[in-house]
């Protein structure tokens, strides 16, 4: 366990690395960053400074071992289009952005799940139909589209929930929370939805189809001559015979929707990290996107080792280390 | 038929069709049965492998695999009809009034509880205790059903248990809730003699304290002698005979009963080779008359002929082997706690000889088989094949084909996606054993004829088949391989004896003419005694003893062997 | 013979299980229309909307031939560059199609490869797979668009950019999808090789690739199909995003989802008959796609009978 | 009572320095919160702010006298010393308002309230530009060490990007960069006797978005945004309670064409430039049909232009008049300038900076196709537009773009698009290599050479007499549209949607300046 945690805060550090470079590599085909930094007037000569400036003239590798070499101080760098150090930019949107996510997974599995047990055991039932069509309307229309109707219906036509932001937020410490207020409930609903509604089918569909497969297990068939109580057959034994590829899903869509829940960000003007990198992508702000980009990685590093470790909690028989593995 | 009788039986019968509809064909498994039990007594189910044993005791329990289902007739409980009952009543029968132990010990149990949560979680739905005395209740359980240091296990999983341990704990999950009726399928073909015999009385002391019926299937007669009231003998789908024990033992009237009787091995004289039951009904194919010399399993590969092989060389040298598992982990090493499944085993098997591995459930002989078919990696010792050191990769690869295992559980060793002539057909195709595509169907056809399944089987999936049959695809599958080692973990334990007898045959056929070489694992000691040369005997993870099989049997050593002999059933 | 019949057999089997499933029956008919439709597209559109030299501004807005000032020319009404709708949905099909199946066929193929073996083989191959699957996440299909476009555009002559943008849109959106496949694919194949009949084969001494492709695959294809068929509207519409940023299709040339994308822009304005179609034929694909999609797991699974 | 103005852009400021980047929208904001020497009235007119009165003294020194009851919002008095503060600073470090004083120009401090710009050359426009040439202080920079002006993105973080201490009717109260800003008035603002409105807060929320911006106007949650795509113009005017201020910009959207390379990029004609040639412009002018994309695609709210600049700008005219559109004439200039079957050419446009500029693109697209001229379309974000299209890549064909003069004067203009981009007068235009050094014409980039517009240039920029500098100016735009040096488009017209009950004063330069708005309810 320990080396194994070891090992993977060494590969986590590789990684990272990785990510780093590739961005660097990535940032020679994302555009100008310094014709959005300056006015039209602006000379070339001056342009060319400031270039010069930035660094952006290094050749690459000289860029990336300075870039490595102040983040290791810590030193994340300015926003080229706000002058502001971008860790802290990030910082105070995260929070923003975490709420959101994980309000939108949890709508996601408390709606989901269910749903998705029910069409596993009585797959050929109307509601079950009913459920696995209608559903798709959360994969096959364009958050864009979900999002512009639930605000049209809901905040111009009827009036009830705010159009935009994330209403009043509390801070507690370095934190800001919208949770703790009725405006920031209300502001969390519709995007929340949005975002919520793609990873409801996901997780439905998925575990219907485990469901299906586990229920014919044997073990299935004993607990039922047992005569347990079907809750505990289906929410019990069966779902958490589902819960390897389920979880794996949930925690790359946790990821996704953290980092890249920048459709619903954007049209819910959520002030998160998804709308600082969709700004950031459209100015070639280079700090932000370097850092962002960390940020995720470590998120998805994060979230793939507790995956990883949720796995031997849920299934003992990966614990086992004495079988040879593979040849 | 029972208006006389005051009080209904416990359990009746009547008339029972259940069919499995397929697409193409309806196969009907079970036909026009009557069957009754009564408060205390324990009904024996025999029969041939495949006959619709388990099918009775799912329809029941209302637990039909789809898309089976009852045709027609009626089950009554206690007179009352329980066959159309819904879904949430008969829930509440399950468990309760009626209890099951399936066919498949080790996969009725949950992989990912463990074995505590399983049984608590079993008692608190039927008796309102708490937590506490949940627990306390199920550790006297396990007790009761001779699993040491119950306590510990309790917070073990399934897969730390070997097969007869995972049946005990199936067993202990069904006595727990006090049901009316058990239906015990095959409820001891992973345990040793004396352990059964601990689970026989407790059945029987179930029956005649708490008036409990039992419907017992079972394909050891011994069993049956030794516990059953009454017997009902079924074959194809039918019953063919019903009768008091004595009765069908001693002087069965029909043909298949009969033969059936004629066939069981005796375990006080060694034989040449095993009876078989001679009755075929109808058309039937005869069993297929067979020459190892010139059929395809004699020809080429590296099985070495009988004149060729030295007896006396071994073959396998396990050398202080030692498998240890983890039962505990944490972070700091010293407090890692372990379990020493073997230890410091020492063991040879000769080339061409059946060693039989006889003993204690849970004693480590699983372990054993798997450390030599590299499907665990041994953590002390080391194994020898034909002179050359068998760790690491290459000598696996190089020995790969030649050493062979039949599973303790033909459930789970089988593909559940592909059809049982892909399986079979994988080793040859894979060795390349079959010139072509043709030939290799040919043989897969055979093959399946001969463990006796037909080769319309082929075209199954392989939960389309009864234990028996599965057992049988894994068989077939492992002698596909032509192999030279074959190491048979509980070959035979849900077999007929007549089935038994025609692939026993099989091997000791192999074995004489081609020099296979066996590890033989086995509960039936009257089996055992037909097939090996050697036996030998382990518990607690050591061997105790080996010797000549005459000589074990006739002259046993250890005191543990002497008390194995001792409680071995007999007609 | 005996090859054919059990081809044969295991044909008809889901034949059967097709048949006797009304809703799969439809989707499989609309799923056929719409794929026949965008390919024939260049025969039955009645305009060529990628013709720019047909396309006129004057057109525009036409709203479809059932609302008031529709026109018999243009039967779902036009664009806001005067092209016909249903055409442009015919020929933007076409390209959403292809890029859709393809994109998500390679995520899958990748995606199943790599997690059969990080699953199978654990220890080190399982870490540089699931690393390598961590760097992946972090970039979306936007920006592994930019990479691959900006490099392959830096390597090859400005002739052959036209070229370009479908081979990036693919690789990108293919790129960003496998990994979900290839984490869910090992997650259980981690669970799936400890079963015994996976040992069991492997004590045949298959070798590791044949036990993988032929035994796991198998086993764990549910999963797989499901994420397939839901990330094929994912990739539908992330192509209609790489085209915004310039590494698409040229504007001239909508997909299904840059359709999309524009409609979006007149959903406040009251010409939503430019989002509503090609939204339409997006769901519609989509959920065709993924009932079949639902039809081949219970197909596959011989328990379902 | 307490009224608050809530309003959103499209877009945030950058930064709350007055002199990191001159951007309209940034620099507009900030005039609400900072004051310059003069200031632009609604109508564009010069007025004086923080200067009561200016004069000429000799053509080469301006004088300035400064209003004396000022505060900065820390409440120190406004003076002399901090116009000289402002003068270097504003000429520092990476300041992006350096045009706005000449390096050799002195400011020389007469009394506490009276300032000299001494130039050296006569300037008659020196203060055309310094309607956000905003006043900082000197006492409060020294205080907390505020430095040059920096660019955003070096160096450490500046202490103005995050605060400011403006004299202005605003000052601000907390700002959250990209989420919400708020302000409140300035209660001891030297000018409130003279204040109409009734702002007493602002909140300021970026959203991008356009359909965001809109539905937060119709769902009453905004008070005032900008802009309003056109589509969406109709239904905010319908809907109930929001009505739209619409108005000509003065920013011209325009293609520019590639006429200085000897091959065309992105063309099937090999080893010459079909655009040099003016038949070939023409034919391409006389292609686009203007007024159908102001009626399509702009819905009404354009100003087909003939001109680079815009009716409001010193310089235009309406004498000048567009060509007409003509297909049949385009394609017969073709097939003179040897073309009969057109030609291919790259058209690369941005498709989030301009309003509808992906689908004007789309437009002309389509028109030229009629005409022969086939049209790879390249439409991209701003970023990748920029640096694949400006110099020093200029890798374009034609391309589309719109610009403002940021001194309401023709000269901008003149001088950056259309004097010859070279580093001296016997070079290449764009020579490969000292493209960066070019400082003539930096905008120009599709390299429009014509010797005597360079001259005029230079002419313009040192005549003081307005009349003749107007007659000069008119010349030069005689030679370029006769050159068709550009396809002029349109200038595109600012859409503001306002909450009804809301009431401000629109300027056609996109500033919005609080002093004007009045909520009723
Ligand atoms: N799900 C199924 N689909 C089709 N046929 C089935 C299915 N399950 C069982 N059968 C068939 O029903 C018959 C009876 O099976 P059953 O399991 O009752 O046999 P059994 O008497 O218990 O045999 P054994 O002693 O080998 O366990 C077998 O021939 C088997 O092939
Ligand atoms: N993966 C494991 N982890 C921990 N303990 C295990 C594991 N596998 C087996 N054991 C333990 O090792 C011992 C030997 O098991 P094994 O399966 O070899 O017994 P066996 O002799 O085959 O018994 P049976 O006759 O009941 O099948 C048992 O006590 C079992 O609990
Ligand atoms: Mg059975
Ligand atoms: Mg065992």
């Amino acid at each position: 366990m320990f080396s194994f945690l070891l090992r993977r805060l060494l590969q986590s550090a590789i990684v990272m690395l990785a990510v780093a470079l590739i961005a660097f590599l990535m940032f020679r085909y994302i555009g100008d960053p310094v014709a959005q930094m300056v006015g039209q007037e602006t000379s070339l000569t001056e342009r060319a400074e400031l270039r010069q400036q930035l660094g952006l003239n290094d050749p690459v590798p000289v860029q990336f071992v300075t870039f490595v070499g102040r983040i290791l101080q810590g030193d994340f760098g300015l926003s080229y289009q706000m002058g502001q150090p971008v860790d802290t930019l990030l910082a105070t949107r995260l929070p923003a952005t975490l709420e959101l996510s994980f309000m939108a997974l949890i709508m996601a599995s408390v709606l989901g799940v269910p749903m998705g047990v029910y069409t596993g055991l009585h797959p050929k039932s109307w509601l079950s139909r009913t459920f696995m069509i209608v559903s798709l309307a959360g994969v096959s229309l364009p958050t864009f589209f979900i999002g512009i109707m639930l605000i049209l219906v809901f905040g111009v036509e009827l009036g009830w929930l705010p159009t935009f932001g994330r209403g009043d937020v509390v801070e507690l410490g370095w934190w800001s929370t919208g949770l703790l207020s009725v405006s920031g409930w209300k502001s969390i609903l519709m995007p929340a939805f949005t975002l919520g509604l793609f990873q409801l089918t996901f997780i439905m569909r998925l575990i219907r189809s485990e469901m299906l497969e586990v229920l014919r297990a044997d073990y299935i068939r004993f607990a039922r001559a047992r005569g347990l109580h079907n809750s505990s057959i289906h929410f019990g034994h069966a779902l958490k015979n589902t819960l390897v590829p389920v979880m794996t899903i949930a925690g790359l869509q946790l990821g996704s929707i953290i980092a890249f829940g920048i459709i619903t960000e954007s049209v819910f003007q959520w002030p998160g990290i998804g709308l600082l990198f969709l700004q950031a992508i459209s100015t070639a702000d280079i700090p932000i996107m370097s850092t962002y980009l960390l940020l995720v990685a470590a998120i998805f590093v994060i979230i793939n080792l507790i995956v990883d470790l949720l796995y031997y909690a849920v299934d003992p028989r990966l614990r086992a280390d004495n079988a040879s593995g593979g040849h | 038929m029972q208006e006389t009788d005051a009080k209904p039986p416990l359990l009746a019968i009547k008339g029972l069709k259940v069919e499995y509809p397929g697409r193409l064909k309806t196969f009907v498994a079970v036909e026009d049965v009557a069957l009754q039990i009564r408060h205390g007594e324990i009904l024996g189910l025999v029969g041939e492998s495949g006959a619709g044993k388990s099918t009775i005791g799912s329809a029941i329990m209302g637990l039909l695999d789809a898309p089976g289902r009852i045709a027609e007739g009626a089950i009554e409980l206690d007179g009352e009809r329980i066959d159309n009952l819904g879904a949430e009543a008969m829930r509440r029968i399950r468990g309760k009034r009626i209890s099951m132990i399936f066919q498949d010990p080790l996969t009725s149990l949950n992989p990912l509880y463990t074995i505590g949560r399983q049984l608590t979680e079993t008692i608190r739905t039927h008796r309102s205790v708490s937590a506490d005395q949940a627990r306390r209740d199920a550790i006297a359980l396990l007790e009761k059903v001779g699993i040491s240091d119950a306590e510990h296990r309790m917070d073990q999983y399934p897969h730390q248990f070997s097969g007869g341990m995972r049946q005990r704990v199936v067993i202990a999950l069904v006595l727990c809730t006090d049901p009316d009726l058990i239906i015990a399928d095959e409820p001891t073909t992973a345990l040793d003699v004396s352990v059964q015999a601990q689970i026989l009385d407790l059945i029987k002391r179930l029956a005649a304290e708490r008036n409990a019926g039992v419907l017992l299937v079972t394909h050891d007669m011994g069993v049956i002698a030794e516990t059953a009231t009454r017997v009902a003998v079924m074959y194809r789908g039918r019953v063919v005979e019903t009768g008091e024990t004595q009765q069908i033992i001693h002087a069965p009237t029909h043909a298949y009963t009969k033969s059936l009787i004629g066939a069981v091995p005796r375990a006080d004289v060694k034989l040449e080779r095993f009876p078989r039951v001679d009755f075929i009904e109808g058309s039937g194919k005869p069993a297929p008359q067979f020459d190892v010399r010139s059929h395809w399993l004699g020809q080429g590969g590296s099985a070495t002929s009988p004149e060729r092989t030295v007896r006396s060389t071994p073959l396998v040298e396990m050398n202080d082997l030692g498998m240890r598992f983890i039962t505990h982990r944490s972070v700091f090493p010293r407090r890692r706690r372990y379990f020493d499944a073997v230890k410091d085993f020492t063991l040879d098997v000769k080339n061409g000889e059946v060693l039989g591995l006889v003993g204690e459930s849970g004693s480590g002989k699983s372990t054993v088989a798997r450390v030599l078919a590299g499907l665990y990696r041994e953590s002390a010792g080391s194994i020898n094949f034909d002179g050359k050191a068998l760790g690491g990769q290459d000598g696996r690869r190089e020995f790969g084909r030649q050493i062979q295992m039949i599973f303790q559980d033909p459930y789970s060793s089988l593909n559940p996606r592909m059809r049982v002539d892909a399986i079979i057909a994988e080793p040859i195709e894979h060795y390349g054993l079959a010139p072509d595509r043709r030939e290799r169907e040919t043989i897969v056809a055979n093959l399946l004829d001969l463990v006796g399944l037909g080769q319309d089987a082929g075209r199954k999936f392989p939960h389309e088949f009864s234990g028996g049959q599965r057992q049988r695809i894994s068989i077939a599958r492992a002698l596909a391989t032509r192999p030279r080692f074959l190491i048979c973990d509980e070959p035979t334990s849900a077999l007929d004896v007549s089935i038994q007898a025609q692939i026993l045959n099989l091997l000791k056929d192999l074995q004489e003419w081609l020099g296979l070489t066996m590890l033989f694992i086995s509960h039936d000691l009257p089996v055992v005694r037909q097939m090996c040369d050697r036996i030998a005997v382990m518990r607690h993870g050591k061997l105790c003893e080996v010797a000549e099989t005459e000589a074990l049997f006739s002259n046993p050593q250890h005191g543990y062997t002497k008390e194995l002999l001792r409680l071995m059933p007999r007609l | 013979m005996a090859a054919g019949r059990l081809a044969r057999s295991i044909k008809s089997d889901m034949l059967y299980k097709f048949l006797t499933s009304p809703l799969t029956v439809c989707a499989a008919i609309v799923a056929t229309i719409l794929i026949l439709c965008a390919l024939l597209s260049p025969w039955i559109a009645p305009h060529d909307p990628f013709d720019t030299a047909t396309v006129d501004l004057m057109n525009s807005l036409i709203p479809p031939v059932w609302q008031e000032d529709g026109d018999w020319t243009f039967l779902l009404g036009t664009d806001d560059q005067g092209r016909d709708l249903l055409s442009a949905i015919l020929y933007g099909t076409r390209t959403s199609i292809a890029v859709g199946f393809i994109a998500v066929g390679l995520a899958v193929a990748i995606g199943l490869i790599l997690g059969l073996l990080a699953g199978y083989l654990g220890g080190f191959v399982d870490g540089l797979i699931m690393r390598v699957v961590d760097i992946q996440m972090t970039f979306p299909a936007i920006m592994v668009a930019l990479l691959i476009d900006g490099i392959s555009r830096g390597i090859l002559p400005r002739e052959q950019h036209d070229q370009l943008a479908l081979f990036v849109i693919i690789l990108s959106l293919a790129l960003s999808i496998w990994p979900q496949v290839a984490r869910t694919v090992r997650a259980s194949t981690m669970v799936e090789k400890n079963r015994e009949y996976v040992q069991a084969v492997r004590i045949i001494g298959r070798p590791a690739i044949v036990i993988m492709l032929k035994h796991v695959m198998p086993n764990v294809l549910g999963p797989v199909l499901v994420i397939a068929t839901i990330n094929l509207g994912v990739a539908i519409l992330g192509e209609a995003t790489l085209s915004f940023l310039g590494v698409g299709m040229p504007a001239t040339e909508p997909s299904l989802g840059t359709l999309i994308r524009i409609g979006n822009n007149f959903l406040f304005s009251g010409e939503r008959w430019i989002v509503i179609f090609p939204g339409l034929t997006l769901a519609l694909l989509v959920m065709s796609v993924n009932l079949l999609g639902d039809w081949l797991r219970d197909a596959l699974d011989p328990k379902l009978r | 009572g307490a009224e608050t103005l809530r309003f959103s852009s499209q877009g945030d400021i950058t930064s709350l320095d007055p002199y990191t980047i001159d951007e309209t929208f940034t620099s507009g904001f900030l005039g609400n919160i900072y004051e310059g020497l003069v200031r632009r009235a609604p109508d564009l007119s010069i007025q004086p702010a923080l200067a009561e009165s200016w004069e000429m003294v000799e053509p080469t020194r301006w004088r300035f006298h400064l209003r004396k009851d000022v505060k900065f919002h820390d409440g120190s008095a406004f003076t002399a010393d901090d116009v000289l503060y402002s003068a270097d600073r504003v000429r520092a470090g990476a300041s992006d308002f350096k045009n706005r004083l000449a390096p050799d120009t002195k400011v020389v401090k007469v009394d506490d309230y009276t300032v000299d710009f001494i130039t050296a050359t006569p300037n008659p426009i020196i203060h055309y530009q310094w309607g956000n040439w905003y006043m900082m202080s000197k006492s409060w920079a020294e205080k907390n060490k505020v430095g040059e002006p920096q660019k955003a993105g070096t160096g450490e973080e500046a202490y103005t990007t995050l605060h400011e201490n403006g004299t202005g009717p605003f000052k601000l109260d907390a700002r959250e960069p990209g989420i919400k800003t708020t302000l409140s008035a300035n209660a001891d603002w030297w000018g409130n006797a003279g204040r109409t409105d009734n702002v007493t807060d602002v909140v300021f929320t970026p959203i991008p978005n356009a359909a965001t911006r809109v539905a937060a106007l119709l769902s009453g949650q905004m008070d005032v945004i900008f802009p309003v795509p056109v589509q969406d113009i109709d239904r905010v005017e319908q809907s109930e309670g929001t009505h739209m201020i619409v108005g000509p910009e003065l920013r011209t959207v325009y293609l520019f064409l590639d006429q200085f390379r000897d091959e065309l990029l992105y063309s099937n004609i090999k080893g010459k430039n079909p655009l040099k040639d003016h038949r070939v412009r023409e034919a391409l002018y006389r292609g686009i049909d203007i007024e159908t994309i102001k009626k399509k695609v702009m819905r009404g709210m354009s100003t087909p232009s003939a001109l680079m600049v815009a009716p409001g700008i010193n310089g235009f005219s309406e004498d000048f008049k567009r060509l007409e559109y003509d297909p049949a004439k385009a394609k017969a200039l073709l097939a003179e300038a040897g073309y009969p079957d057109g030609f291919e050419l790259g058209l690369d446009c941005p498709n989030d900076r301009y309003v509808n500029d992906e689908a004007i693109c789309v437009a002309v697209t389509n028109m030229w196709a009629k005409i022969g001229v086939k049209v790879k379309l390249n439409a991209q974000t701003k970023s990748k537009f920029f640096e694949k299209v400006f110099a020093p890549k200029l890798d374009f064909s034609v391309g589309l773009i719109g610009s403002t003069p940021p001194s309401f004067d023709s000269l901008a203009p003149i001088n950056s698009l259309h004097v010859c981009p070279r580093v001296s007068p016997d070079a290449a235009a764009w020579q490969e290599g000292e493209r960066e050094k070019v400082s003539n014409g930096k905008s120009n980039y599709g390299g429009y050479c014509n010797p005597e517009v360079d001259k005029l240039a230079g002419q313009i920029l040192l005549e003081t007499d307005q009349d003749k500098r107007n007659a000069l100016i008119k010349q030069t735009w005689k030679i370029t549209t006769d050159d068709i040096a550009y396809l002029p488009l349109h200038q595109q017209w600012i859409a503001w949607g306002v909450r009804d009950g809301v009431e401000l004063k629109q300027r056609p330069d996109d500033v919005f300046d609080w002093r004007y708005v009045e909520i009723k309810k």
